[in-house]
């Protein structure tokens, strides 16, 4: 598969179709891959396909040391190529300004990631070329099982175990830089006049954060899981954008990364909308 | 640093028995910013006003803080004293410590601690408040008017008599509305279309006014003299530049029994056709859901009767987009559906009367047709089952209103008077009948209007019985009504030849859709909503957007055109100035910080919000961002809250005026 | 780890007067602020706990106003706006509708206490409702009695 | 006596000439801990989490976990708060009162910490001590007691040796504990306080003139090895601000900044108001180089606009401008940023690459740096 992959990737480059393919190459850490961007077909060699390529790669499109090189053409997981549906919805890029190389994908790390056995689109839903065997989406996966499991602890268990994990985050914010749709360039917790999040790194601060990062992304994660993978202190993020996945679909019958012509559900809304909680 | 004064109203005793003004006016004098902190009897006085006035002056001060009654009582007042003083308006504020605080609360400390709070909240907000200043657009002085009833009518020629352009549009293929459908009209008994027609050849013949039948309005965008519609104009399928309205076609369609909705079901039509005889224009249409040429491409007998080759059966639909300044709501009204469809959970209907299995069972407009020398009988009362002239007739009030059980609680406030004037004309022509009205109570206030029941009643032998009828039923070909006269507090029974239902007025079937589409309110019974029930009856809520007839409640003729003219001087009290004065509260993109996600501009409810192109001087496209159109902003702050990165801001009520507000509330 | 400074300290206690619930309203200026006048007008008499923050309408409040309310000491916090289909601006209340189911279900997953944040419509008509649910929010907040879970999270990260 | 060999001994003047030698049982550390708990020490120590683990306050040894290699987070956050409140603050109408930090500097106790770990609290003194004494940190430092424990494993992250430490360095212990064999530490009691301490708890003995601490740790060396030639590496940054390599070798940075936050030495903060209506504190916040608000200047104009110019400054800062202006390499190899960077962008390599273009670079008649 990784030469075809190569194959294509030399083929855009000398035809001048793409200025760069956003790939991944080995890294330098055992089980490690890191992202590459290949300007010149004599390079494509570097370009690998494995277990490891964990990055979501579309982080890369509105970061401008990368848009600089010019029209690029991406290596994507079905996940990955959710997030490029996203953003081009949210019209951070024109779809017909890339170049989508989809990768099937049986799941990646070892042991798999949490998105991993969850994931219907090992086929990735959008591509200009495919690359390895087609796998049928898997039907009738629980998307939140691990939500609802959750959701089984009282109220009290609940506050308890999230008061513990956001008191331990260190607002690096790494959760928002990997984040491919974590694009905007001034972000609200970098805003000051009014102060929006509490700056500081004490639980109560980190609370505000940690909601609002969540927050910022119902309706639109993907559940890439990036964010989970770069935290530092292992603060289970994907468990809270799971629970705002599953609120959106229950809710408002919507699932991100799916369709880029439907309006994001936070910019909508139906006269019939659930209120159940509303006096 | 801020410097601010504080003035806090007793209102009199209003405030002053429940909040400790003096402890309020201490205690907000210590507030940081705060330079002069006054209490005063009335604070609206001139005395009071002058107060804040010298105070501004003397203080130099760069905000205000009025304590007193609610903002939507004084806040004008006010903004108009500092004003006085030099001072922007935007920079006075005001502490809602009367209808929020001192009315409704009893402890005088506890009240006295929230009005302290509510000031230090609004001093806070007023540190952070900015001068502001209102915004001019120009204004469009042309006129949309929907439908084209006798209110619709009435508005349209009288802003057509005051000099401007008006567009008018209905749905039918004529216009009239209702009242076209009328045979006479209380309490004086004159001919409804010999009234109307005039009025209707008029509207068609005024220069001024753009006539579009047969037409729906599609879309409304913008604001007040400034709105953008779009109108449907349904194909026709004939030409009516060329048609003359020679009736050839119509004569020689073969489709002759489809029921005819002018006469409610009680005649008949053709597919191709004009709904009624005075019809305005007399273009005929298509009915395409009924015409062989559309449903089997067969016939075309009209286009080939037609002398002067008008009809076209390719005709599209076409949408005609115009921008008019204002707009007046007058889509009239249906009747209470009595059989076993209803349009909603609520309204139960009448099946006790067997209105869908009875033919002789009908409601009061299918009687103006039974009535109508233009209707189905030319004006003879025959009844629809067997064409025999009824000797007695039970005429039936509040079917439907006033009957919460049903659904509606509302009185339809036109059918005491019109049971009274279809018994009378039932009288007048067959003068060996016998009218029966059952009714709960006789509702005729109007000029007139007690005078008119009073000659049914002794004059013309009408029968009056004080009740409800329970159930009607077959027997033989006559009808039995069976009811409770409680005046007699007895039963009754009543063998009548004909009933006619005096059903309730309901909204249009879409009025809430419709209201939605143009963006006005519905009250729960869905009549469109006056801005206020009683000092802005015609106005709505949203600017530039009138209402006439019975879309707003059940009215009679005389009331809906006076409605109508109220409407049309509203529109033209806005077309005497060439530009609007808008309140500048409105948003704000920070074109540094917007990445262009565009939420903005889909949660817009006035599609205010637009892409916008950043080039450098080279002409290069850097970047794309979203820029609000002031003029259409209405400032509700939809986007502000939708912006991811906080680079939207709403005028008069940013981010940093809110945490302020919040953040006073958090002291100890 | 965060520094072992970050108590608050040196704010008078409160504790020589009785706790009273601090409740901070968030309504728009077209109906709710407008029924909370007509419950004035009509002298409907109610507990005096709730301090209103007027907003030109519910589609303009931000959920983090919602935790800023909380982070400056309120007990609880209500949000409350036009009925569907009254919306003064027509669709402002139906954005914020959706928001605030989705921000709420994201609080009650964290096992914030629910109790604490109130949403409603209350109509300019409406100041009947308006004075009988701050009278019931005001007797719940005052069973539950202060937010100690919220209010403690800044002590809490001494170590 | 240079300025700069004067800094260093400023720092190192309650170093003892000599190490005193001493050994401890294993199964005493235990009891070695729980001494330090009833004398009153605040303790910091390894503890384990679920997959993580970090320096936390314990309250008992059993607590502790002292395998792997090194913990997620650096122990500087018990000197450098990730939050640290400087002073409140209380409004009133025309008067603001301050309020001063008291009690910040309690005795302490720092227990695991890899030898990687400590070096770096002496290179960060020569910061806190410059112009400006930080009585935080300095007071701090002056009331913990650093006891560290030599790595005898290392994986491919670990540099230690490339920037002149090594897995037993005494750098920044107070006392150093090395396994020597399956039933003793030698103890190398490198200053007064860890004398004092070893004093108090009366748990060592005297360490015979056997114990080989270097054959000890001969192996974990061995794998170390030397990752790059550190002494290439200033003298390329001294010319080469301006270079395609830095583009080429940091595209895939997104700026998370987790590099900064896990590393020893890394010791930016920014000073914010946290204010309330009628008052506040000043706090002292963890910041990054590698965040694109970090040099944005009140005009809107940032001087490092791009990924590639802020981690140009991460690598310039650490193998430069440290070195200028303090005299010691601000890293100590503990490759935490090469182990967490979620995209790999990896220090060793970077370094490797210069190394490369160092020796391509340089004409070969240049004199020998040494």
């Amino acid at each position: 598969m990784i030469e075809q992959i190569r194959e294509k990737a030399k083929e855009l480059l000398t035809s001048g179709e793409v200025k760069v393919v956003i790939g991944y190459e080995n890294g330098g850490m055992p089980e490690t891959t890191r992202p590459v961007f290949i300007t010149s077909p004599d390079e494509v060699e570097r370009l690998i396909w494995n277990k490891h390529c964990y990055a979501n790669l579309a982080n890369f499109f509105v970061r401008k040391e990368v848009a600089s090189l010019g029209k690029p053409a991406i290596i994507a997981k079905g996940c990955d190529v959710k997030a490029i549906t996203v953003l081009v919805q949210e019209s951070q890029i024109k779809r017909e300004e890339i170049v989508i190389l989809g990768v099937t994908c049986e799941g990646v790390g070892e042991p798999l990631l949490s998105k991993c056995p969850i994931c219907d689109v090992n086929t990735p839903r959008d591509y200009n070329f495919l690359f390895g065997k087609e796998i049928a989406p898997k039907n009738g996966i629980n998307k939140s099982a691990d939500v609802e499991e959750f959701e089984r602890k009282s109220p009290e268990e609940r506050w308890e175990f999230w008061e513990e994990q956001f008191s331990r985050c260190i607002k690096c914010y790494a959760c928002r830089q990997v984040c491919p749709l974590c694009y905007c360039e001034v972000c609200i917790a970098d805003k000051n006049q009014p102060q929006w999040i509490e700056t500081s790194s004490h639980t109560r601060g980190n609370v505000h954060w940690n909601l609002i990062r969540a927050w910022h992304l119902s309706g639109r994660c993907i559940d890439c899981g990036e964010c989970e993978r770069a935290c530092p202190v292992g603060i289970p993020l994907s468990l809270l954008n799971r629970r705002l996945a599953k609120s959106v679909k229950e809710r408002f019958g919507y699932e991100p990364g799916y369709d880029q012509e439907k309006a994001p559900p936070f910019t909508d809304f139906k006269q019939e909308d659930s209120q159940e909680f509303i006096r | 640093m801020s410097r601010i004064g504080v003035f806090i109203c007793h209102c009199g005793e209003n405030i002053a028995r429940t909040v400790d003004c003096a402890r309020l006016a201490e205690e907000s004098g210590k507030l940081p910013g705060v330079m002069v902190s006054v209490d005063y009897k009335y604070m609206c006085s001139d005395p009071g006003q002058n107060m804040i006035k010298r105070a501004i002056a003397e203080h130099k001060l760069d905000g205000v803080v009025v304590a007193a009654c609610s903002p939507h009582m004084h806040e004008p007042t006010f903004r108009a004293a500092v004003v006085q003083s030099g001072m922007n308006p935007y920079l006075c504020e005001m502490a809602n410590i009367r209808e929020h605080c001192s009315w409704v609360h009893t402890d005088r400390e506890l009240a006295t601690e929230k009005a302290i709070d509510l000031v230090r909240v609004m001093v806070e907000k007023v540190k952070r408040n900015q001068e502001l200043f209102p915004i001019r657009v120009p204004i469009t002085k042309r006129a949309l008017v929907i439908g084209g009833g006798i209110a619709g009518i009435q508005a349209a020629l009288d802003i057509a008599a005051g000099g401007h352009e008006v567009i008018l549009v209905e749905r039918q293929p004529s216009v009239g509305g209702n009242m076209a459908r009328l045979s006479e009209t209380f309490p004086t008994l004159d001919c409804s279309q010999c009234i109307l027609t005039p009025r209707m050849v008029e509207v068609a013949r005024d220069p001024r006014i753009t006539l579009y039948t047969y037409a729906e309005v599609e879309e409304v965008e913008g604001f007040v003299g400034n709105f953008k519609v779009k109108i449907r104009q349904k194909a026709k399928s004939v030409n009516a530049d060329i048609c003359n309205g020679c009736g050839d076609c119509w004569n020689k369609c073969p489709m002759k029994k489809i029921p005819s909705e002018f006469d409610a079901g009680l005649g008949y039509r053709t597919a191709i056709y004009v709904p009624f005889p005075q019809a305005v224009p007399n273009t005929p249409v298509i009915d395409r859901e009924h015409c062989l040429k559309f449903l089997k491409d067969k016939c075309g007998v009209c286009a080939k009767v037609c002398t002067r080759g008008a009809i076209d059966y390719e005709m599209q639909d076409e949408i005609i987009e115009a921008e008019v300044g204002a707009i007046v709501v007058a889509t009239g009204y249906d009747l209470y559906g009595i059989g076993k469809e209803q349009p909603n959970e609520r309204w139960k209907g009448y099946g006790e009367y067997n209105y869908d299995t009875y033919k002789d069972v009908i409601n009061g407009i299918q009687f103006e047709r039974l009535l109508s020398a233009s209707g189905p009988t030319q004006g003879e009362v025959r009844r629809p089952s067997d064409g025999k002239v009824p000797k007695s007739v039970a005429f039936i009030a509040c079917v439907g209103s006033r009957d919460p059980e049903k659904g509606i609680e509302y009185c339809s406030k036109i059918c005491c008077m019109y049971v009274a004037k279809h018994a009378m004309l039932y009288k007048h022509k067959v003068h060996d009948g016998q009218p029966y009205i059952f009714y709960m109570d006789i509702r005729a206030g109007g000029k007139n209007y007690e005078e008119f029941v009073r000659r049914a009643v002794e004059e013309d032998g009408v029968l009056y019985i004080r009740g409800r009828v329970s159930k009607i039923y077959k027997d033989g070909d006559q009808l039995v009504v069976v009811g409770a006269d409680t005046l007699s507090d007895s039963q009754v029974q009543i063998r009548a030849d004909l009933v006619v239902l005096a059903t309730a007025m309901v909204p249009h079937k879409n009025a809430y859709e419709f209201a939605q589409k143009i963006g006005i309110a519905c009250g729960s019974e869905g009549f469109y909503s006056e801005a206020h029930p009683k000092l802005r009856p015609v106005e709505t809520m949203t600017a530039g957007i009138y209402l006439a007839g019975a879309c707003q409640a059940p009215k009679d003729i005389p009331d809906a055109v006076a409605q109508a003219s109220a409407a049309a001087s509203k529109v033209q009290l806005l077309f005497s100035s060439d530009e609007l004065e808008r309140e500048p509260i409105v948003a704000k993109v920070n074109e540094v910080t917007c990445v262009h996600c565009r939420n903005c501009i889909r949660v817009c409810p006035y599609s205010a919000i637009d892409d916008k192109e950043i080039r450098d001087r080279h002409g290069n496209l850097i970047r794309m961002v979203a820029e609000v159109n002031e003029g259409m902003c209405m400032g509700c702050g939809t986007c502000v809250a939708a912006c991811p990165s906080k680079s939207v801001q709403l005028a008069g009520f940013n981010d940093e005026q809110v945490f302020a507000e919040i953040l006073a509330l958090g002291h100890e | 780890m965060v520094s072992d400074e970050m108590e608050t300290e040196g704010k008078p206690a409160l504790s020589e007067k009785e706790w009273q619930p601090k409740i901070i309203a968030f309504v728009c200026n077209w109906c709710t602020y407008a029924g909370a006048d007509l419950a004035g007008t009509s002298r409907i008499v109610y507990e005096p706990h709730v301090r209103v923050i007027k907003l030109p309408c519910t589609g303009r409040i931000d959920v983090s106003f919602i935790i800023k309310a909380f982070e400056q000491g309120a007990d609880g916090v209500m949000v409350s706006g036009c009925h569907p289909g009254d919306c003064h601006y027509t669709a402002g209340n139906y954005h914020a509708r959706r928001r605030f189911a989705g921000f709420r279900d994201l609080l009650e997953f964290c096992g914030f206490d629910m109790r604490r944040v109130i949403f409603s419509w209350v109509s300019a008509a409406e100041g009947k409702k308006w004075a009988d649910l701050v009278n019931e929010v005001v007797g719940k907040i005052r069973e539950l009695g202060p937010f100690k879970e919220y209010q403690n999270l800044l002590a809490q990260s001494a170590l | 006596m240079s300025d700069e060999e004067a800094k260093v001994t400023v720092q190192e003047a309650e170093k003892k000439s000599q190490p005193v030698l001493k050994t401890l049982r294993p199964e005493n550390l235990s009891v070695l801990i729980q001494k330090g708990l009833d004398l009153g020490y605040k303790v910091f120590a390894p503890v384990k989490d679920g997959e993580l683990v970090t320096f936390e306050q314990i309250s008992g040894p059993g607590e502790v976990f002292l395998e792997g290699i090194t913990t997620r987070m650096s122990p500087k956050s018990v000197f450098f708060p990730r939050t640290e409140k400087v002073f409140s603050y209380r409004i009133a109408k025309e008067d603001i009162a301050l309020g001063d930090q008291k009690d910040f500097a309690p005795p302490t106790i720092i227990l695991g910490c890899r030898p990687c770990d400590a070096a770096s609290l002496p290179i960060m003194d020569r910061l806190f001590r410059w112009d400006y004494q930080d009585r935080f940190w300095n007071e701090r430092r002056e009331a913990t007691l650093i006891v560290s424990i030599s790595c005898l494993e290392c994986d491919e992250a670990c540099f230690c040796t490339s920037v002149g430490l090594a897995p037993d360095s005494t750098e920044g212990s107070d006392i150093l504990l090395t396994l020597v064999s399956r039933d003793q530490y030698l103890a190398e009691i490198m200053t007064d306080k860890g004398a004092d301490f070893v004093e108090k708890t009366g748990l060592f003995d005297q360490a015979g003139a056997d114990l080989d601490k270097a054959a000890a740790t001969k192996a974990v060396r061995g794998k170390l090895g030397q990752r790059f030639d550190l002494d290439k590496i200033k003298p390329w940054l001294d010319e080469n601000y301006e270079h395609d390599f830095w583009k080429e070798v940091t595209r895939m940075c997104i700026g998370c900044g987790i590099c900064t936050y896990v590393c020893p030495t890394c010791h930016c903060f920014d000073l914010v108001d946290e204010a309330h209506y009628d008052g506040g504190a000043k706090n002292k916040n963890w910041d990054a180089c590698q965040f694109a608000q970090f040099t944005v200047h009140a005009s809107g104009h940032n001087p490092r606009p791009d990924q590639v110019s802020r981690h140009r400054q991460r690598i310039m800062h650490k193998y430069k401008y440290y070195p200028d202006n303090l005299g010691a390499t601000l890293c100590t190899g503990c490759g935490r940023c090469v182990r967490h960077c979620p995209m790999e962008v990896n220090l060793i390599r970077i370094l490797n690459g210069i190394c490369e273009l160092s020796a391509g670079e340089l004409p070969a008649e240049a004199p020998e740096s040494k």
